[in-house]
This record gives C-alpha cells, sequence and structure tokens, in this order.
C-alpha cells in the first residue's frame, strides 16, 4: 500500500486513543482520589472484622447471649449495640441509639447468612455465620428507622426486620446497668 | 502459540516491546493498590486512634479483629444460656445414625404410657410425636434434663436418658407414619389463618409460621413439626410462651411471636395444624 | 441449513425460549411485590421464581447464546468449518440436561436458594449438578474456541487474528479462569454438603470463592455485546472502525482486569481486611477502563459514519446515522443504558460508599441496567443481524424490529430509573411482599407501581422479540449475502505478538490473582471459619 | 474437512465495503473530535455524578468504618 496520507497514519489514530485513555486516568484517578482522601481524612471505611465466634455456640457465649443483647453505654461512655440475626428475627426487635455519637453495632447468627441496612444511614453489613460483624458509625438523623434484613436467609426474609429508634441526646438515658431499651411509643 | 517475530515491513505500524510495558503497568497498579491499602491508608487511620501501625496494618489484613481506625471494644460478660443444645456435627450424626429398634424398646418401656407406641398421645395435654422432627424432640428431651425446660413428669424422665437413648427415641418416633396424609382442603380453615401461616403478617413483625415449621423450609433445625399435633396442646404452649414461663426457644423467638397472636389466631392455628397441614 | 447454521440456531432457540421464560417470571415478580399484588402469592412461589428468573437469564440465556454466538464467529471470522462439530453437538445436549435438572429441582421446591446459592443454605443436590453440567458444557466450547483459533494461526503464520474471533477467545480464556471459583465452591463445599457427606459447611471460604466467579462471569455475558460493538456495529452504520488495536486493547484489558475484582461483593462482608478490599476496589476502578476505552472508540466509528453520510458540525453525525438499522438504534440505546448502568456501578464500588447501597434495589438497578439493558439489547442487535444468515430469510420488515428494540429500552428505563432512587432509600432485595403499612415501606408504594409498568413493557417488549424472529422463519424474502464484519480504518496487516494471542496476559493474570486472592482466600485454609450448620431444602 | 456448500453465513474474510477511500481520508480529518466531546461530556458528567452524589448524599449520612 503506497505511503497512506497522513489522516490515516495508524499512529495518529493511536495518539488520540491515547489522550482519550489520558482522560480515563483522569477519571479513574478522580474516583479513587475520593476514596482514599475519607479514608484518610474521616476514616471511611467498609465494615470488616475478622473476629471469629463459633456460631453453633453463640446462645452459651458471653457477649451474645439472650440478656446480654441490646444497647449499653460503658462507663468511658462508648455507646455497644449487640444483636442477633436469626432465622427470621432479630433479636432485639427495637434497638435504641444515641444520634450524634459514635455508636459500635455488634452482630452475629447462629445459623445462616444474613444481612442488614438501616435506612437512610450508612449503617449495612453481611452477618455471617462464624464471624462478628461490627460497624462503627454516627446516627445523623433522629427518629424511628427500619433495619431490615437485606440478604435471602430462608423463607421467612421478607418479614425479618427490626426498628432503630435513634433519639437525641437528652432522651437517650442509660439505666443503672447501662442498658437503654427502645421507648414504648 | 509460536512466537512469530513480527517482521520489520511497515514502519507506520505500532510495534512496542508490549512485554515490557503490560507487565510494568500492571504490577504497577496492583502494587500501588496493596501500598495505599494495606499500608498506607491503615497506618494513618490508626494514628489519631492511638491504634499502633504493626496492629492498624494487621487489622487491615484482617489478621487480628477490628477496623483499623477504631480501638477494639472487649467485653466479658458471664454466660447464662437459654438452651444447652448444640448442633455440632457429630450431635447430628448421632441423629442421623440412631438404632430405631433400640429406641422402640425404650418407647415400649417408658414412653408409651402418655404418648402411645406410635405417637399417638392419649390425652389433650401429651403431644402426638407420630412423625415429628427427630431434632425437635432431641432438644426438648435435651432441655428436659438440663432443667432449660421444666415439666414435673418429664424432667425425671428424661434425666434418667443418655445421649444415645434420646437419639435412638427421637429416631422412632419421627419414623411413625403421620395418619391424616390429604389435609381437609385449605377451603375450610379461614384466610386469616391460611395468610398468618403463608404470609405471617409483616407489620406485626410476625414471620410466617411455614417459614420455619414447615419441613424442608431450610428453616431452624430444631423447629418441630406441627402437623396433626393436638390443638389443646398447641394452644398451652403459644400461651406459656407468651406469659414466659416457657423460656428454651433459643433467642426467645417464640417468646416474641406468642403475646402478640390474639386468643382466637392462636385457636385459629391450633385447629388449622390439627387438620394435618403441613 | 447446514449443520453450523443448525448448531447456532439451536443455542439461540434455547437462550431465547428460557429468556421469554423468564421474562414472565420477573413481571409476575413485579407484581407480587408491589402494592397491587401485596397478599399475592407466599413467599415459596416467590423465591422458587426468583431462582428460576436467575438461573433462566444468568446460566441459560447467556451461555447458550454466547456458544452459539462463538460457533457463528468462528465459523464466519475464520472462514473455514468449525473443528469438533460432534462435540459442540454433545456439549449443547449435556447443557439442556443440566438446564432440564436444574429448572425441575427448582420447579420441586427444593432449590429455592437463588441462582448465587446462599451456603448455609442448601438445595437438592440435581440443582448443583444441573448448573455444573451447563458450565462442562461452556468448558468444551472454550476448548474449540481455542482449537478452532490455533487452527486458524497455523494455516495463516504472521497473520493478525481477526478481532471478533480474537475477542471471543478472550472471552472462553477470562471464562476458564473464572469458573474455577464457583467449580470450587460446587464441587468441594456445596455438594458435599447437599449429599449429606458433611453437616457444616466453611461460608466464608464459599462466600470468597463464589466472587471469585462472580465479577468476571458477567464481562463473559458482556463480552458479545462488546464484539458487535467493534466488529459489527461500524459496517452496519456505514463506516469503519475508529481503531483495530484499540479493539483488541480493550479485550485483553477485560481479560486482565475482571479476574481479580471480584471482592467488590463482599464489601459489607466481615471476614475480609480493609486492606484487602481496598486492593480489589482499586482494581476494579480499571475495570472500567476497557469500557470508557470503548465508547469512545466506538462513537468514533460511528461518527466515521455518520460524517461519510453526510452529517456536519460536531453533533451533525449523530442526526445523519442509519437509525432505521437496528443494529445502530440498538448501539444508541445500549450506550444510554451503559451509562446510566456504569454510574450506578462506580457508586457500588466505591469502597466505603457501597454501604449506602449495598443489597439495595440500586444494586438491582445497576445490573438490570448493564447486563438486562445494554448487553441484551445487544443480544437482540445480534440476533436480527445474523439471523437471515443463518436461516437464508430475511425480515419482512425492519419496523417491528425497531419497535421491540424501543420497548426494551424505554421499559427497562421506566423499572430501574425508580429503583435508584428507592435504593437510597434504603429499599432491600428479594423481597416477597412488603408491609405497606410500615410509613418508610408505604412511600415506596407508588414508585414500585411505576418499576411494575416498566416490568410490563419488558414483557410485551420480550413477546414481540420472539415472534420477530418467528416471522422471519416464515417469511418468503430471501437473505442477500452481505458481508459482516467491519474493517478498521487502518486495517491491521502485523500486530505484535503480544495482540495476536494470550500466553502474557495468562501470566500476568496468574500473577494478580496471586496478589488479589492470595491472601483472601489462604487465610481460610491456614485457619477455617468456624463451621456453620447446612441447613437442607429437602 | 471438506466445508459443505457455501451459505450465507460464509462471508469472505475481508470484504471491500462501501466506503470509499477519498471521502474516508475528508471525514478522518475531523473525526475524533465529535466522539471527543460526546464520550467527555459524559464522562465528565459521570465523574461529577460520582463526587456529588458521594459528598451529598453518602457523607451527611454520618461515618461507617
Amino acid at each position: 500500500m503506497s505511503d497512506a496520507p497522513h489522516e490515516l497514519h495508524e499512529s495518529r489514530i493511536l495518539r488520540t486513543e491515547l489522550l482519550w485513555a489520558f482522560g480515563v486516568g483522569i477519571f479513574v484517578a478522580a474516583s479513587l482520589s475520593m476514596i482514599v482522601f475519607t479514608a484518610i481524612t474521616i476514616k471511611i471505611n467498609p465494615p470488616s472484622n475478622v473476629e471469629r465466634i463459633d456460631p453453633k455456640t453463640l446462645h452459651l457465649s458471653g457477649e451474645f447471649a439472650e440478656q446480654n443483647l441490646g444497647t449499653t453505654v460503658f462507663g468511658d461512655g462508648t455507646v455497644i449495640v449487640r444483636a442477633i440475626a436469626t432465622q427470621f428475627m432479630f433479636v432485639p426487635q427495637c434497638i435504641a441509639v444515641p444520634a450524634n455519637r459514635r455508636v459500635t453495632l455488634r452482630f452475629a447468627s447462629p445459623d445462616v447468612l444474613h444481612g442488614l441496612l438501616i435506612t437512610g444511614t450508612n449503617v449495612n453489613t453481611m452477618v455471617v455465620p462464624g464471624f462478628v460483624a461490627q460497624v462503627h458509625t454516627e446516627f445523623t438523623r433522629t427518629g424511628d428507622l427500619l433495619m431490615p434484613c437485606h440478604e435471602f436467609c430462608g423463607q421467612g426474609h421478607s418479614e425479618m426486620w427490626a426498628t432503630v429508634q435513634v433519639l437525641p441526646a437528652d432522651q437517650f438515658k442509660p439505666g443503672p446497668d447501662g442498658r437503654v431499651s427502645c421507648a414504648q411509643r | 502459540m509460536t512466537d512469530q517475530r513480527p517482521q520489520q515491513s511497515d514502519p507506520h505500524v505500532l510495534d512496542q516491546p508490549w512485554r515490557l510495558w503490560s507487565t510494568i503497568a500492571v504490577m504497577g497498579i496492583v502494587l500501588v493498590g496493596i501500598l495505599l491499602g494495606v499500608i498506607v491508608i491503615p497506618v494513618v487511620q490508626g494514628r489519631s486512634a492511638g491504634i499502633d501501625a504493626f496492629t492498624a496494618i494487621c487489622r487491615a489484613l484482617g489478621i487480628l479483629p477490628g477496623s483499623p481506625a477504631v480501638p477494639q471494644f472487649s467485653d466479658r460478660t458471664p454466660p447464662t444460656p437459654v438452651s444447652q443444645v448444640v448442633w455440632t456435627p457429630d450431635v447430628l450424626q448421632i441423629l442421623a445414625r440412631a438404632d430405631v429398634a433400640k429406641g422402640k424398646a425404650k418407647v415400649l418401656e417408658v414412653c408409651i404410657a402418655c404418648h402411645g407406641e406410635n405417637g399417638v398421645s392419649i390425652a389433650p395435654e401429651y403431644p402426638h410425636l407420630a412423625g415429628q422432627s427427630g431434632a425437635a424432640i432431641y432438644k426438648q428431651l435435651h432441655d428436659y434434663r438440663t432443667g432449660s425446660r421444666v415439666n414435673p413428669q418429664m424432667t425425671d424422665i428424661a434425666k434418667a436418658l443418655d445421649e444415645a437413648v434420646i437419639a435412638d427415641v427421637a429416631a422412632y418416633y419421627a419414623g411413625q407414619p403421620q395418619r391424616n396424609l390429604n389435609p381437609v382442603t385449605l377451603a375450610e380453615s379461614p384466610p386469616a389463618i391460611v395468610q398468618l401461616v403463608e404470609l405471617g403478617d409483616p407489620h406485626r413483625n410476625i414471620p410466617p409460621c411455614a417459614a420455619c415449621h414447615r419441613a424442608g423450609a431450610g428453616g431452624p433445625i430444631e423447629a418441630p413439626v406441627l402437623a396433626e399435633q393436638r390443638d389443646e396442646y398447641l394452644v398451652q404452649q403459644l400461651k406459656l410462651y407468651a406469659s414466659g414461663q416457657r423460656r428454651n426457644d433459643v433467642y426467645g423467638r417464640m417468646r416474641l411471636i406468642a403475646p402478640r397472636l390474639t386468643e382466637d389466631e392462636i385457636k385459629g392455628l391450633a385447629a388449622y395444624y390439627r387438620a394435618g397441614f403441613r | 441449513m447446514r449443520n453450523a447454521e443448525r448448531l447456532c440456531l439451536a443455542h439461540f432457540w434455547v437462550a431465547f425460549g428460557a429468556f421469554l421464560f423468564a421474562c414472565v417470571l420477573g413481571a409476575w415478580q413485579m407484581w407480587v411485590r408491589s402494592p397491587l399484588g401485596a397478599k399475592i402469592g407466599t413467599p415459596g412461589e416467590y423465591f422458587m421464581s426468583v431462582t428460576a428468573h436467575g438461573v433462566s437469564m444468568a446460566y441459560v440465556l447467556t451461555t447458550f447464546f454466547i456458544m452459539g454466538f462463538g460457533y457463528f464467529v468462528a465459523v464466519t471470522a475464520l472462514n473455514r468449518p468449525l473443528p469438533g462439530q460432534i462435540w459442540a453437538w454433545g456439549a449443547f445436549w449435556m447443557g439442556i440436561l443440566g438446564v432440564v435438572l436444574a429448572l425441575i429441582s427448582i420447579g420441586s421446591g427444593q432449590a429455592s436458594v437463588l441462582f448465587t446459592f446462599y451456603p448455609p443454605l442448601t438445595a437438592s443436590v440435581w440443582f448443583y449438578i444441573g448448573l455444573v453440567l451447563v458450565v462442562a458444557a461452556s468448558w468444551v466450547w472454550c476448548v474449540l474456541m481455542l482449537v478452532a483459533m490455533h487452527a486458524w494461526k497455523v494455516d495463516n503464520p504472521g497473520q493478525p487474528v481477526p478481532l471478533a474471533m480474537f475477542a471471543t477467545v478472550a472471552n472462553a480464556v477470562m471464562w476458564l479462569w473464572t469458573t474455577v471459583g464457583v467449580a470450587a465452591e460446587l464441587l468441594f463445599q456445596v455438594i458435599p454438603a447437599s449429599l449429606g457427606l458433611v453437616q457444616t459447611i466453611d461460608v466464608g471460604m464459599s462466600r470468597t470463592l463464589f466472587s471469585w466467579t462472580l465479577h468476571a462471569i458477567v464481562y463473559f455475558w458482556l463480552i458479545p455485546a462488546y464484539i458487535a460493538f467493534y466488529t459489527i456495529a461500524p459496517r452496519a452504520a456505514g463506516g469503519r472502525l475508529y481503531s483495530d488495536t484499540m479493539g483488541r486493547l480493550t479485550f485483553i484489558l477485560f481479560l486482565i482486569y475482571s479476574l481479580p475484582v471480584g471482592m467488590h461483593h463482599l464489601l459489607m462482608d466481615p471476614e475480609h481486611g480493609n486492606g484487602t478490599k481496598f486492593i480489589q476496589v482499586l482494581l476494579t476502578a480499571f475495570v472500567a477502563a476497557p469500557t470508557l476505552l470503548t465508547i469512545f472508540t466506538i462513537t468514533a466509528s460511528m461518527e466515521i459514519a455518520g460524517r461519510l453520510r453526510g452529517g456536519r458540525g460536531v453533533f451533525g453525525w449523530i442526526a445523519a446515522l442509519p437509525w432505521e438499522r437496528p443494529m445502530v438504534l440498538a448501539i444508541g440505546l445500549a450506550f444510554v443504558m451503559l451509562g446510566f448502568g456504569g454510574f450506578g456501578g462506580i457508586v457500588n464500588m466505591a469502597y466505603g460508599m457501597n454501604a449506602m447501597v449495598h443489597n439495595t434495589s440500586w444494586v438491582t438497578a445497576h445490573f438490570h441496567l448493564i447486563f438486562g439493558g445494554s448487553v441484551v439489547i445487544m443480544y437482540f442487535a445480534i440476533a436480527y443481524e445474523i439471523w437471515p444468515r443463518l436461516t437464508g430469510r430475511d425480515h419482512p420488515s425492519l419496523a417491528p424490529l425497531r419497535i421491540q428494540l424501543w420497548l426494551w429500552f424505554i421499559g427497562m428505563m421506566v423499572m430501574t430509573l425508580p429503583w435508584h432512587w428507592l435504593g437510597l432509600q434504603g429499599q432491600w432485595r428479594r423481597v416477597a411482599n412488603f408491609n405497606y403499612a410500615d410509613p418508610i415501606i408505604a412511600a415506596w408504594g407508588p414508585w414500585v407501581v411505576v418499576s411494575l409498568v416498566g416490568g410490563l413493557i419488558l414483557l410485551v417488549s420480550a413477546i414481540l422479540f420472539v415472534r420477530n424472529l418467528v416471522a422471519l422463519h416464515r417469511s418468503s424474502v430471501q437473505a442477500i449475502a452481505k458481508p459482516l464484519y467491519a474493517l478498521a480504518v487502518h486495517p491491521p496487516r502485523r500486530v505484535p505478538a503480544a495482540l495476536n494471542g494470550f500466553g502474557l496476559w495468562n501470566v500476568l493474570v496468574l500473577v494478580l490473582m496471586i496478589l488479589a486472592y492470595g491472601f483472601p482466600i489462604a487465610q481460610f485454609v491456614i485457619e477455617p471459619s468456624p463451621a456453620a450448620i447446612v441447613h437442607r431444602l429437602r | 474437512m471438506q466445508s459443505d456448500q457455501s451459505s450465507a453465513a460464509d462471508s469472505k474474510l475481508e470484504v471491500a465495503d462501501e466506503v470509499d477511500e477519498a471521502a474516508l481520508v475528508s471525514v478522518m480529518r475531523t473525526v475524533p473530535l465529535g466522539a471527543a466531546v460526546l464520550a467527555g461530556t459524559t464522562v465528565a458528567l459521570l465523574v461529577l455524578g460520582y463526587l456529588l452524589i458521594y459528598t451529598l448524599v453518602f457523607i451527611p449520612r454520618g461515618t461507617v468504618g
């Protein structure tokens, strides 16, 4: 083929493609830089907590025994919520949490795979039998929120949900043992 | 594939050393990912939360529990369990390999008085056991033995049985055929009850009964089969759960559901399952 | 009709049969979960339908379409008969047996574990054996594609492999790589549990192994659409492919970057640390590169066609494009849906932000838009384009074809756009019936009805699609033999060896998989997660 | 293996299409401009949308970690 006219040269085409590829690089950098920036400054991570716990003896264990579930405020002010995701019910079915204050939610499953989200918040985790799922967050809005199980766990999956009451600071009063339960409304 | 060296016939054709540049690019990207993900981000996050660099990196890799950005909470609450039964593989193996003949012998010796030879009980307050799930019988007997469930007659009987015999008795009764193989048509049972069994009541946070109690639904292992159970017994147990006197349901699921059922719903459900619906 | 055509048509008819069946199920599900069908259907029926919808769309429609289209490309792009046709028919019938086994076990209610099966829930063993047979059939197809390309390269030393075949073989190589994950999970964990050989299962390991397959499988479905973008669309629009080298590079980037990124499906899982998740998030960002390269290269190719037909100014070429041709219309609609779906995707993959949308309707909208939208509409366009070549008959008229494509686009947009809004509100997935009495859920009701309307439009479009194909079979219009594959502006006379084979790229993929998946899987080998009791649906 | 008789499927490998070279040369003078502008604005919109949803919807919902 005789020397092709300048416009058809492959190198000219590839130069525009490399220019575009540079644009793609900016796209990738933009999306990743937002992730890295917020991870470093305000510590945004996906909830991860490789803490193994035997699902078969969960109900015999200390932390996830039946009467130990719910919200507890410890001496140094840390707010811990413990809940069980079991086939077709969250226990407790109503969780009280303070607004605008760091809360650590810990979940475990004694039987199958579950998952949960709290509507309108960034609380979202899978609850895998064999691990304690842990989410650190701050609730920025008060009110009654919905906490459904969002992973298929059996025939009762659609009916598996709990309520989360985000209480303003003045209504969030721990009892003598540090426990806080839902206000009966 | 033979690696034909490209001939240098046409100068315009791009003929970079692909091997070198692509390897550098791909390796560079993944190493940046490792550097950022496993080292830079965890260490920076850990520093402001008072977590040393090594712990933060181990947490980022998943060797240690906890988030690299938040101090890990620890709690030593004393255990006070509700039911001691633990579904371990060897318990399930014992149930799978139970000896029905030995079970029948023990039934004829002890259980026949109230539960009948083939699981049809003689009085309303004693439950039918024909076709009951082996795991359910195993758990209830185990709970009687450990005191998680209390009953004037059953506690002493259960204490006299050891693990293997419990499995044999459970297997024997599980093997007894259920009589009413074709239940009365659904037309007779009121739609509200059928809906409670099939759909539950999402508004009252009640899951469908069938989700756990229908065999083969993949529900909890210890969920008993309710089909053909005595309705008086079902009503009695639901009331015990509602009042909290019966407490051996793991994580109080029945103790949460029972108080929310109305009087006639309890009766309706008992009649529904009495009729033999699965 | 000759043997190769009958082979392709058999695969396509199985694929589109399963597709129509799954569309009916999908529409029923949309109705049952909406306020209009609040008390209709039990959870048992709903989850059985969701499993059948998933298996038919994700395993049957895709695998059989890809195999059929692969055989067609191997015959027409390489212009030589297909090697091993007996093997191809054997694989076809093995796949049919697998599909029948899977659908029967689903129908019997013993396999309602959805198409992404959630251990420790375990279905009847026939469900898993059925899926293994379908995957095994696709492995035979992969080997045939590799053999066909190798035989062609031996007969044409130093010649660049035609782009369509190069992409098909890239897809086959990627599929062989990615099925390792699901095969390991099924053969070593789920099938033994289903048979009762083991009473427990390591859920951490099984989710990690399935995630190995979970992302590259969506690119396995997507690549045929990209083959149409690169090799069929430019000629259909009357232009040339802007750059053949970029085409090869795109398919190589898909092979490299779709494999070590599966854990972005596990961002919300507790069993992995933040570091291993970040590595795969970063690599996922580079999975967007080939798609972005493609939208530029194909838009440029369309621009060539538009300007050749007299389009002036910066955007004049868009109006000048022959939109009456189904392939060109499909490209336009596919790119719009790819845009919306891609936006959903970069929000999903954004490390911490995944917490906002994981397992909500946002994710459902993402994959319905990309797979259900841009990929499936390209399956339609490919079918419309090559059916005349397979049957020798042509479409009586192009109008119903265009109507069908528009309906699919409109239905998909109406169904999925509300889902983005509902997903942000927290609407979670796989719900048999919503409690519309709850104030939060009640607010979603109207939007669910809007997406139901979209679902019904999609059903109408699916029925119209099958009708269009049947109409072609009965039409008397003779198909004239038109060349199918596009020429590049600069046809490749000779390409570097790296762009003509997969040796180098396989090595790079191996290293990437070790770096990205090595530790996440090794941690379960070193110390297995506490075993969960198997819950069987017998 | 002798290939069967030809059919509509057996199109020749590289068949010239109706594009004439001269028109192609003139078109190629401006070609990637339209595509660059269209695709460029789309990608820019995607990035902008991503950054907006990250800052205006995700961050206000509270930290997660």
